[in-house]
């Protein structure tokens, strides 16, 4: 089997503060991996690195055996990677459908000049999409807000129209950032099975994720980042003993305890 | 070479010039994320108000004095009648709005004062300097100190000082400013006073080299907004190092190459080095937050 | 069945140029209203560029003003057909933004606003100082695009007013139409996903350099036609039309109406077109109105009037 | 044969507002929906409730559309005042024929295209029945073809020879030509024995215009262009032009045509820079209000074409425009304190002109008023004595202007 996603080394610095150092690891297609760690570890930016936001420091990113290191977000799409974000960065003006169909923009896309004159190729090409991203709401279950402008949904709303756009590139790899952030029970259990479901038909998940009982349940492979450095990996069961890892959580926790008192 | 030494000064008079419109710029955007664009009026308001002031018996100091007070009032206004109001609107609103405020302050103008051109003694006379076989006015060399000047002290202010620095976290987040126990509000209103009174004085130090009339605040504003920009927009050091740059590209360009496309020149220039970094010379960088 | 958005606003279109004239007291109007149409095609631009894309440009009026010049000189100078005049125009705007575009949209908000603003004083400069070809400051005639003659040879003997009401309408409707056809296109959406985030555009492939351009070449093109509308139509022109001036006016009446929609955009138009009309009443106080008009609109419609005075009438309905 | 035609003409006229029913609309769709007012029109119900309404048609109604505000103010604004002024003081006189004057008077702000719109509301809406107006010549400019579609009599106010050369049946105007100024000069220059002069030109309209006609005619008086530079209209400091200037070899005098404070402060960097070269100002500084803001010591020395406004108490008591110019002062100064400048002149006779037609034609009819201004002959303005011709409507000659010097602060004389 081969290797879909494969980070090497990969590191950045913001003004001499050193984010994100020497971090490896590699996700196979239709593996679940989660990078954990505490606030401020350095994950976010991890993950704008691999997806073309940040240039890296150092280090490389592989997709399909290929480097694509620091190119840009719109042609790491195009070679099938899709990703959600952490603080939402939702269509907020334009309806839940549209912001759907946006995740189809590489496959509607074609001619201005069509699209200007309103040509029939250019308006047969939206409808697909729109088809599509309707099939693709029933899914996330917002097929009833489509019509809806975007900023008006709830915070569990958004996140699932986030990952129904994410979906929509028909992704060889998919990084989320947090999808169970702000979801109660039931949606987290949806977003869930959800998750798996997409790993099963072969794609490769990268997952950011704060809920545990989340990460344990459904990541094959975990990655501990603490202070932009990997501290541990691998399955669950062994990240979850590693001293190490303990030591970050609970000492953040001393922090956090401290800091509110 | 007496032409390159005109040049040179003719350069930095006009640069200070725009150098001291561009600082009134920095102020507000720094406190605010607002582009004033009316600024210009706060120019010509100082130039306009002394002159009138000043025809009415006043002595100049005393007319200059009120002319920067009732301006900075006037600055106040604005930030509390159409800015405050505004709050959060994207940048094309806020454009229209300070757009609008000077169409506005220019029609108010137009009526309580005239549409004529003025001007008013320079402070130490019209005999001018000779410098290596160039010359320069003396009321030149006040519009130069009152650029530095103006500079230095805005440096102190946002360095050196718990106001200014107050000013700096307000721009950087608004929020985390009111929760540390800034008075956001009042910052805004101290920035629009500063800035209207900084614009006002420069009103008043150029008036005897340009002349003023209620219509002269546009290009200013324009020319300023250039520099401040060409500096990197929030950056005193930007602002005063545009404005002088500007003035010099203009004058050279005007000396050597041809008067007629100067002021091409110097967007060309503009141009050139926003390409080259798009935020100014002495802009922050800003990243992108996700 | 239930018209679409776009539907609904050719419709509204149409039927005001069409029904207008029968309230006109005076053939002036058709000279005001052929006014609001071209400013109104100028407008339709910006709503593409600022409105769909969210980027800002002062500097549009430049395109209007290669547009117009393209018809003072092109039939002069090239024994070109006004009409191929209009074309020719369009093509220079349309290759110039092209040109100049990508690293223009690099930047972002008020440096965006400052180069904008620089390549439009550009292009106004040339025009005023290249006396030679253009006739400086005092400008220079237009030729007649000849369509009323034609016209009338055909038996449809229009007055000049009466004409370019009915020709610069007929722009306006197809102008809107192109504009309203982008806006549910992909490229539209394109555009608009750029306009709320340009990271999630660019993750779900969106190449926002290219859009952009796109976005702005558009935009100079109804720029360009709308300047050679008013040169063919006024019979002369001055480098004023290619003025910073001009170019605010045009993103003034277009976030004044509402940005966000075709039909906002030109409402914004019209009124900014006409208001100078009814103000020129109050004479001196006519300045002050109009900056109070814009600040006013701009803080309590933050939408716009359009789309403001619209939920105003929903709000009420319900 | 002349009779005939003007009443067909009349009746043309009249029938503009009728003849608009016959426009493109389908006369059927019309026909069908007149009858119904729609209030959703708004376009319509808009432009109806601004503008103001019309009134009785019995006076003599003229329009106007001056520059009172934008770059330009600096002439429009004693235009629009003087138009005021001067309707307000015929009206109370008891009108032309009988008549009383009604101004229509409208500010396009020096914009051609706002000019040809007011154009078009003064010629339709208002129903004038002649125009004064186009401060500058690109307003001028777009003014003309609606005039003369309307077959109205147009006073222009605007200085270039384009506006009336070639002749345009409808078209007239009262300034000099800006070539006539710049001929004043040269005339001056070559009398004076300079051969090499140096140029320095506003890029406004004034500033352009001046510096292309002067160009073309400078060759005639044997002056050699050695230098030619220019300024923006807002610009703080010419002193790197003037030093280019300063430095050409041979130079023996300065030219500025300018208006706006570019010539003042040129003067005031001409003392700065102790350049002892001549310097000849054009007819766009020709007011008091130019020595004050120069400075009098700066001043000191400027040459200009100037008209006998400028100088009317050194006038000899049997110079013609003597009273006239006086009155015109006296008049302006009462109303608005200060001195009339040239520009105000200008209207100033476009409104003489115009009346003394309406006179002579017994109405107000634009045709025969057209005819009658084209026989004005020795008509006494301010600018000079006019008289025009179907191949000249000028109507004056270099005699008119007056080379002027500023001596002591104040105007002078130079010939």
């Amino acid at each position: 089997m081969t290797v879909l996603l494969e980070i090497e080394g990969l590191g950045i610095s913001f003004g001499g503060l050193r984010a994100v150092n020497d971090v490896s690891f590699r996700v196979n297609p239709g593996e679940i991996v989660s990078v954990i760690g505490p606030n401020g570890a350095g994950k976010t930016t991890l993950f704008n690195m691999i997806s073309g936001i940040y240039k890296p420091g150092a280090g490389r990113v592989r997709l399909m055996g290929e480097d694509v290191t620091g190119i840009s977000p719109h042609l790491l799409a195009r070679r099938g990677m899709s990703r959600t974000f952490q603080n939402l960065q939702i269509f907020q003006s334009m309806t839940v459908l549209e912001n759907a169909v946006a995740g189809y923009h590489l496959q509607e896309s074609g001619s201005v000049l069509a699209d200007l004159l309103g040509l029939p190729a250019s308006r047969r090409r939206a409808a697909a999409a729109r088809e599509g991203a309707r099939q693709l709401l029933e899914r996330v279950d917002l097929a009833r807000a489509a019509e809806m402008e975007a900023g008006s949904l709830s915070y569990g709303a958004l996140k699932r129209l986030e990952i129904a756009r994410a979906l929509a590139l028909n992704p060889k790899v998919l990084l989320l950032d947090e999808p169970a952030a702000g979801c109660n029970a039931v949606e987290t259990e949806e977003i869930d099975h959800l998750i798996a479901e997409v790993a099963a038909s072969g794609v490769a998940i990268l997952l950011v994720e704060h809920d545990m009982k989340m990460v344990m349940r459904i990541s094959r492979h975990i990655v501990v980042l603490d202070h932009g450095e990997k501290i541990a990996e691998g399955d669950p069961a062994t990240v979850s003993r590693n001293p190490k890892v303990i030591e970050a959580y609970l000492g953040t926790q001393a922090e956090d305890a401290h800091a509110h008192g | 070479m007496p032409e390159l030494m005109q040049f040179l000064l003719s350069g930095v008079t006009v640069g200070a010039v725009y150098a001291l419109v561009a600082l009134g710029f920095t102020i507000i955007y720094n406190a605010s994320d607002v582009v004033n664009f009316a600024q210009g009026e706060f120019v010509m308001l100082g130039g306009m108000v002394t002159v009138f002031a000043h025809h009415a018996g006043l002595p100049l100091p005393l007319a200059a004095l009120i002319a920067i007070l009732s301006t900075a009032g006037i600055g106040v206004a604005l930030n509390k009648l159409a800015i405050e109001p505004a709050r959060g609107a994207p940048v094309v609103s806020l454009i229209i709005i300070t757009i609008g405020a000077s169409i506005f302050i220019r029609g108010v103008t137009q009526l309580v004062f005239d549409k004529q051109l003025h001007r008013f003694p320079a402070f130490s006379g019209d005999e001018p300097i000779r410098v290596l076989g160039a010359t320069i006015l003396p009321q030149s060399l006040w519009v130069i100190a009152g650029a530095v000047a103006v500079f230095v002290g805005l440096w102190l202010f946002f360095t050196r000082t718990l106001i200014g620095r107050a000013v700096l976290a307000t721009s950087n987040n608004r929020l985390a400013a009111r929760l540390v126990g800034i008075n956001t509000g009042w910052v805004m209103t101290l920035s629009f006073a500063l800035s209207a009174g900084i614009g006002a004085l420069a009103g008043v130090l150029v008036t005897p080299i340009t002349l003023v009339s209620y219509d002269v605040g546009i290009a200013l504003a324009l020319k300023g907004f250039a520099a401040a920009m060409l500096g990197g927009m929030g950056n005193p050091k930007g602002a005063l190092v545009g404005g002088i740059l500007l003035g010099l590209l203009e004058a050279l360009t005007a000396g050597y190459v041809s008067s007629q496309y100067k002021d091409a020149a110097a967007f060309v220039v503009i141009l050139a080095v926003l390409f080259a970094m798009p935020q100014g010379l002495f802009g922050k960088k800003s990243t992108d937050r996700v | 069945m239930r018209l679409s958005e776009k539907q609904w606003t050719l419709l509204i279109l149409a039927a005001l140029i069409a029904l207008s004239p029968f309230f006109f007291p005076s053939s002036y109007y058709y000279r005001v209203g052929s006014l609001i149409f071209v400013n109104g095609l100028a407008v339709t631009g910006i709503v593409i560029l600022t409105g769909y894309a969210g980027q800002i440009s002062l500097g549009h009026a430049g395109f209007a003003g290669i547009g117009a010049y393209a018809c003072a000189l092109a039939p002069a100078h090239l024994g070109l057909h006004p009409a191929l005049a209009l074309v020719l125009g369009a093509a220079i705007s349309g290759v110039l933004a092209f040109l100049v575009g990508r690293p223009i949209l690099r930047l972002k908000g008020y440096y965006l606003a400052v180069a904008s603003l620089g390549l439009g004083i550009l292009v106004a400069m040339a025009l005023a100082n290249e006396s030679w070809i253009t006739g400086g400051p005092d400008g220079i005639k237009v030729a007649d695009l000849g369509l009323r003659a034609v016209l009338k040879s055909q038996g449809l003997d229009l007055s000049n007013t009466e004409f370019w009401y009915a020709f610069t309408g007929l722009a306006l409707l197809i102008g809107a139409w192109l504009a309203l056809n982008l806006h549910d296109s992909p490229t539209g959406r394109a555009l608009r996903a750029l306009h709320g985030s340009e990271i999630a555009a660019r993750t779900v492939g969106i190449d926002v350099a290219r859009a952009k351009l796109a976005a702005f070449v558009i935009s100079a093109v109804y720029a360009s036609v709308s300047g050679s509308l008013l040169a063919l139509q006024n019979r002369f022109i001055t480098p004023d039309v290619a003025g910073y001036m001009h170019s605010i006016e045009m993103v003034t009446m277009a976030v004044l109406g509402g940005a966000g929609s075709v039909l906002g955009a030109i409402f914004g138009a019209g009124i900014l077109t006409m208001l100078p009309q009814v103000l020129t009443v109050f004479a001196e106080y006519e300045q002050l109105m109009l900056g109070l008009v814009m600040m006013l609109v701009m803080i309590f419609m933050r939408q716009g009037l359009l789309p403001s005075v619209l939920r105003l009438i929903r709000g009420r309905g319900e | 044969m002349k009779f005939m035609n003007t009443i067909e003409k009349d009746s043309s006229r009249l029938n503009r507002k009728s003849s608009i029913s016959g426009c493109f609309c389908i006369r059927f769709f019309r026909k069908t929906i007149s009858g119904l007012r729609l209030d959703a029109l708004a376009l319509g119900a808009l432009m109806a409730s601004g503008f103001a309404g019309t009134s009785a048609l019995a006076d003599i109604r003229i329009g106007a559309t001056v520059s009172e505000t934008g770059p330009a103010a600096f002439l429009g604004d004693p235009e629009a005042r003087t138009l005021r002024l001067l309707v307000e003081k015929i009206n109370a006189a008891g009108g032309v024929n009988g008549e009383q004057l009604k101004l229509f008077l409208y500010d396009d702000g020096g914009d051609p295209n706002k000019a040809r719109t007011f154009a078009t509301r003064l010629v339709e809406d208002d129903e004038v029945q002649a125009i004064i107006g186009g401060t500058t010549t690109g307003t001028s400019m777009s003014i003309i073809p609606i005039a003369e579609e309307a077959e109205i009599p147009f006073i222009s106010l605007a200085g270039a020879i384009e506006i009336i050369d070639p002749v345009k049946e409808w078209v007239f105007k009262t300034p000099h030509t800006d070539r006539m100024a710049c001929e004043k000069i040269f005339a001056d220059m070559k009398k004076q024995g300079y051969t090499k002069i140096g140029l320095i030109s506003g890029t406004d309209g004034f500033g352009a215009s001046m510096r292309k006609q002067c160009l073309d005619v400078v060759g005639g008086y044997g002056i050699e262009v050695v230098g030619d530079e220019s300024y923006g209209p807002q610009d703080a400091d010419m002193t790197p032009q003037l030093t280019n200037l300063k430095g050409k070899p041979g130079i023996q005098a300065i030219l500025n045509p300018g208006f706006g404070q570019g010539p003042s402060i040129v003067t005031r960097n001409y003392a700065q820079l102790g350049i002892r070269l001549p310097l000849y100002q054009s007819h766009g500084v020709a007011s008091d209000g130019f020595i004050a803001l120069a400075g009098k010591d700066a001043a000191e020395g400027v040459r200009l074409p100037g008209t006998a406004l400028l100088v009317a108490g050194l006038l000899p008591d049997g110079d013609p425009q003597k009273p006239v110019v006086t009155a015109y002062i006296e008049d302006y100064k009462g109303s608005h304190g200060t001195a009339p400048t040239t520009f105000g002149g200008y209207a100033h006779d476009a409104l003489r002109i115009y009346v003394d037609a309406v006179k002579r034609a017994g109405s107000a009819e634009p045709a025969a008023v057209r005819d009658a201004i084209e026989a004005t002959s020795g008509l006494v303005g301010t600018t000079g004595v006019v008289t025009y011709s179907p191949k000249d409507h000028l109507g004056l000659d270099l005699s008119a202007f007056r080379l002027l010097e500023i001596r002591n602060g104040s105007w002078a004389l130079a010939e």
